[in-house]
This record gives C-alpha cells, structure tokens and sequence, in this order.
C-alpha cells in the first residue's frame, strides 16, 4: 500500500482486495504501508460523515481478521506518524498511530515478500 | 506460469498503460482498475491498440470501478472481460505474480 | 457540503475564477474537492467557471455508481451547481472525441434563467480547444485541479 | 499546495518559490495548503537527520516573514491534521498542527485569489 | 496579457505536457520544472514537438531541477531558456496569470 | 540509510525480487525508498536485481546536483550496490533512446568479483524491451515504484 487516503484511490482499492481475498478463504500475511500509505494509520482522522473512514475500515478488518498492519518506520517517521514509543524517542509531545497498525522496519516487506505466495503492489 | 499486469491510471493522462502493454508476454493478462477502466473504452483512441493486445493476452476490467465511472460492458472493446474484486483476487492467485504499472 | 464563511474582504472586488478540471473521477480526490471549492466560491459572488477537459470530462458521465467501491457518489452536485450562482460549464470537444464520448454522454446540468420566468437553461457548454484556450486567456484566476 | 512533503516535490518547489518571492521583495499573501498539502503541517514528522524537514521549513520562514500558512479545514479533517480546538470538537485525544499553521476554510483560498495579484498552484 | 504554463511531469510519463502545448496561445510562456524538466532534453522523442512550440511561445527550464537529473543547458533543445527561483518568480510577474497542466 | 534487522523467517527460503524502477527522481520519492528497500533486502540474502525503464532510468544519469533545490542527492548511493551483494541492474534500451540518452549517460557501478581477485565489473546490463520482459516473467516478486 503506498498511497495515502483520499486523495489517492490505493487505499480504498486495496481494502477491497484484501476483504475479497479473505472473504475467498485465502490469508492475508501482512499488510505494508509505506510511502505516502503510512497516512492510512493515523487515529486522527474525521473524514465527513457521509464518507468512509478509511483509517476505521482498516482497524476493523484487523480486528475481524487478525490482520498484521505493517506501517514503515523509516517511511512513518518522514510524515509525521509515530506510536507512543517514537513519539517519545523523538521528543514529540503526541503520537497518532491507529489501533491495529504497528510500526516496523522495511525487512517486514522483504519478509511478507518471501513467506507469502503472492504479493500485489497498490499505488499512484 | 504467465504474469498478471495491472494498470489503475487512464492511458489518457499517464504512458503506464502502454508500457504495460509493451511489456505482456503472450498468455499474460492485464487488468484494468480505478482510473485504468477508461482505457478500455470502444471508439476511443486506445481501442485499436488493445484490441491487438487481446489477440495475445486477456483483458480484463474492473466492474465496480467501471460503473463508479458511469459505464457498463457495452461502452467496452469487445475483447473487455468485466470481474469484481473477488475475480481480481482470484487473477491474482492463478498468475504467479502480478507488475502494477503504477 | 462545506462549512460556509462569509467574505472578509472588499465586496466590490468580482474577478473572473475558472476551475480547471483535468481527472478523472474517484482514482484521485481532485474532482471532489475541486467542486468543493467551486460551492464555497460562491459565497463570495465572483465570476465562477468551470472547464473539464483531458480526463476531467469524466467527471460529468452520466450514470456514475460508486456502491461497489465504497465511495460516495459526489456527481447529483454538479447537477446543482446552477443554485450556487454557476452559470459557465465548458466541456472541451476534442476531450470527449478522443475519448469516443458524446455530449448525450454527459449529465444534464440545467440553471433557471431568472430572467425569463425562471426557465430551465442547460449549462454545459461544449467548445472546442481553441475557445477554451481563449476562455482560459480571459481569465483572472485559474484554478488547477 | 495541494501535494505532502517528501513524497511529490511540490512542497520543495512552492517553498523555493516562496522564499525567491520574498527576496525579490515581493509579499506573499497567503500560502493555502489543500488536498494531501495539508500534511506539510504536521509537527510530528522526524525526516532522516541528514533530509530537510519541510514542516520546519515551512514554520520557520513564515515566522521570519509572518507569513499566513493556512491549512484547510475540510482537507485537513479527512486526512488526520488537526489543532487543539478540532481535536477537542472531534473527541481526538491528540492534534499534530505545527506552530506557523492554523487550520481554516475553503473560503481563504478564494479570498486569497481575490486579494492577490497572482495565484500559482503546485502539486501533483 | 499572455499566460505562463508551469508543466511538472514527464511528458514521457503523462500528457499533461501535450496538453499545454495544445493550450497554449501566441506569445504564452512555458516554464519547465520538477521532472517536467527532461521534457526539453534535444533528441528525445518530445524535442521536435517542443522546437516548433518555441516558434510562438518562449520556453523556459528550471534550471536547479535540470541539475537534480543531471542535466545542463547542452542536453536541451537549442529554444529551452534556463531559470532558477526568482526568474520563476519574475515570469509569474509578468504573465496575468498562471495555469499549472498538474 | 535505514535500520537493518535480522530475517525472522526461515532463511533457506531464497526468491528472486526484482525492483522495478519507473519514475525520474526527485520529482517523487519514489526512487529514493525503492533504494531504501534494496539496502534493507541484502540482509535477507535474497536473490534481488533492479530493473530502470521508462523514466526510470533519469534515476542513474550521470552528474546529479541537487544543491539548488534543497533536497538530498542520493544517486552516489546506487554506485554502493555492490556491497550489499546486489549483482544484476538492468536498463531498458528502448527507453534510453526515446529519451535521447546513451549508456555512457549513466553512472558507472560497478562490483567486486571475488572469484576473479576482486576485479571491479560493472553491474548495469543494457537489455532491450523483450529481454526486460522475459527477466520480469522470471521472478518471484516484483516490486513497483
């Protein structure tokens, strides 16, 4: 995923994949966010209340399914997404990471890249 | 085993669409998605291109996409097979990888 | 749509703003919040158009469905835009040809004509890429989308 | 300003193109950040140490020049950048502007078109 | 008053580019920056296109962005003008308006 | 240039990744974290190649300065591939020449082959359209920027 919300369709695209992918029986490995996709894992987001809420959508589904959401450190910390933990190495007096994200390092796309089957690229 | 191509921009605005074409193998297949639906229209001026493509390599289009863009199959080239998500997925499991031509 | 806000500026100052519209609808936000802008405009009763050419002319097909997508189907706004004050849609010709799209493709967007009795006018016009590039020249503001 | 830092150059070129206005000794009115713009105005991002940080960029020459950078409210709402009277509003229990920005409507952006002699965008 | 154009994007990735030039009116400017830059290289596929734009309109690039890509004023087609950040600023000076082909 | 972490999967598995590059740089980002994700994959010891087409290959120009626009340059870090066991860069000739560039435009990189007393060998082979095709219908994965 390396596209933010909104602006970009990638997002939504790829949350519709992985649901049918589940909803077909198969196993999602994980979910990496990197580039601009980062943005998806932030808690603060209000989108209007006749639009979806991307951020939710995504949390909902790991919940429901157990997924492994993969926000990229080096990626997070250029945009300004942190977790309690980097807020505070960095001096940050908030952090805004979304419940059922974590952040790691970008060997977690290598790795998903050599454990799963298939891996699919959404972008710009 | 062949490769799935997938294409999310128009081949209007962004070149992605011909460099995917440009790089199918035969018995590979493409898929159409977000934006990339346009491309698939009949009478436009990528339609003589991709009707070619289909002689060696499957098209395929993204239903929902299409229709959130206000078309259905008959706006499509011939050569144009509509799926949904699940049918994505299931593309996706039947090439052995998949080149988003972002 | 958006919160409204009232001018703060000198009421007197009317430029000519035109809203340039180049994608298409749903891959990127552009369309959306580019008709944000456009309702928010009129608020402030300048001279407000809008063009759509390259993929932008998308923007306007008639019979968009977004259920299967999960997003909302902003397009019934375009069809209100003549009672925010809009009176100019251009739609550049060579846009639709190249995509094999014909204005009947298009979304009927009418205003009513004070003037006469409040009839139904439509608002689309369709030009050619020389009058849209002498629409744009004209121009005080453009806005890029 | 209608791109986020880092991912399009847009940020970069618009704050060059700022700062080469100023010198020229011209004044900048407003700069109006829209669409996934708004994302210059997070204090939370921590770019690589040897990368510029476009949101410092920004909040440091609008302090040497009292420039008026306002992010749109709507824009910015979506895609999870909010001050402490939004967080407060919206029930967040964090906000991310950064000194510099303050959040507004649309309305400033036409208002800017009014009131400028030129309106340059940058994006994508 | 004429128009300056800003293009940003490869001509070779989007259309964006082919746009301005079909746009563009006698005595217009068009100001190359960001990737838009490799647009202006002589000998690419673009450089007639854009030599015979420059018979009605002048064509400028900026230069710190040619530098990024490696680029100087001899890979360019012979009409390109080089600029940096306050010409930038001075040709949005004297054009009535901006238009960015985004 | 980015934390290195030791696989947690069983390192027997070996695949062949192949990063596809086609955007200039800077303009994006997307060239420089492509970067960062082939650094990284050298401590997976995973058979991992680049591929530059279409724009992609402005990545490797020669001469790069990037003083005057404020930001990084990192293209020295390409020449550094080598180290990180990375041992096949292709770039497409079809887009070299649609863009008026040769291969002498390039960067040299280069590596050290330990099987012939660490003689410096280059890496970047120059393959046309249907070889870059038949290469990507070899791999595992495929990664897109």
């Amino acid at each position: 995923m390396n596209e933010g919300p909104y602006t970009h369709q990638a997002s939504d695209s790829a949350y519709q994949f992985v649901k049918a992918a589940l909803e077909r029986g198969h196993e999602i490995f994980r979910v990496f966010f990197y580039h601009d996709g980062v943005n998806n894992g932030t808690r603060l987001m209000v989108p209007p209340q006749d639009d979806r809420n991307l951020q939710q959508a995504w949390s909902q589904l790991a919940e429901k399914h157990q997924l492994d959401l993969v926000v990229c450190i080096a990626a997070a910390q250029r945009r300004g997404v942190l977790d309690a933990g980097e807020a505070k190495r960095h001096g940050k007096d908030a952090d805004n990471i979304a419940p059922g994200f974590r952040i790691s390092g970008l060997g977690q796309l290598i790795e998903a890249g050599m454990v799963a089957d298939r891996l699919v690229v959404f972008g710009d | 085993m062949p490769t799935l191509h997938t294409v999310n921009k128009s081949p209007f605005e962004r070149s992605a669409f011909i460099s995917a074409l440009n790089h199918m193998r035969p018995g590979d297949a493409l898929l159409m998605i977000e934006d990339g639906v346009v491309g698939a229209r009949k009478a436009s001026a990528f339609a003589a291109l991709l009707e070619n493509a289909s002689q060696r390599c499957a098209i395929y289009v993204l239903a929902p996409d299409l229709a959130a863009r206000g078309m259905a199959e008959k706006d499509l080239v011939p050569a144009a097979k509509l799926v949904d998500y699940g049918g994505f997925v299931d593309l996706v499991v039947q090439h052995a990888r998949t080149q988003a031509w972002l | 749509m958006a919160d409204v806000q009232a001018p703060r500026v000198d009421a007197s100052v009317k430029k000519r703003f035109l809203c340039v519209n180049r994608k298409a609808p749903y891959g990127t936000i552009y369309a959306l919040e580019a008709l944000e802008v456009v309702l928010i405009s009129a608020a402030f009763e300048q001279d407000v158009s809008l063009a759509f050419l390259d993929d932008g002319v998308f923007q306007l097909a008639k019979g968009q469905s977004t259920a299967g997508i999960g997003m909302k189907n902003f397009s019934p706004t375009y069809k209100a835009l003549g009672d925010y004050e809009v009176r100019k849609i251009y739609v550049e010709k060579e846009s639709l040809d190249e995509r094999g799209l014909a204005p009947a493709d298009l979304m009927e967007i009418t205003y009513e004509d004070e003037a006469e009795g409040f009839a139904e006018k439509p608002l689309i016009r369709i030009v050619s890429r020389a009058e849209l590039s002498e629409i744009m020249a004209q121009q005080d503001i453009l806005l890029n989308f």
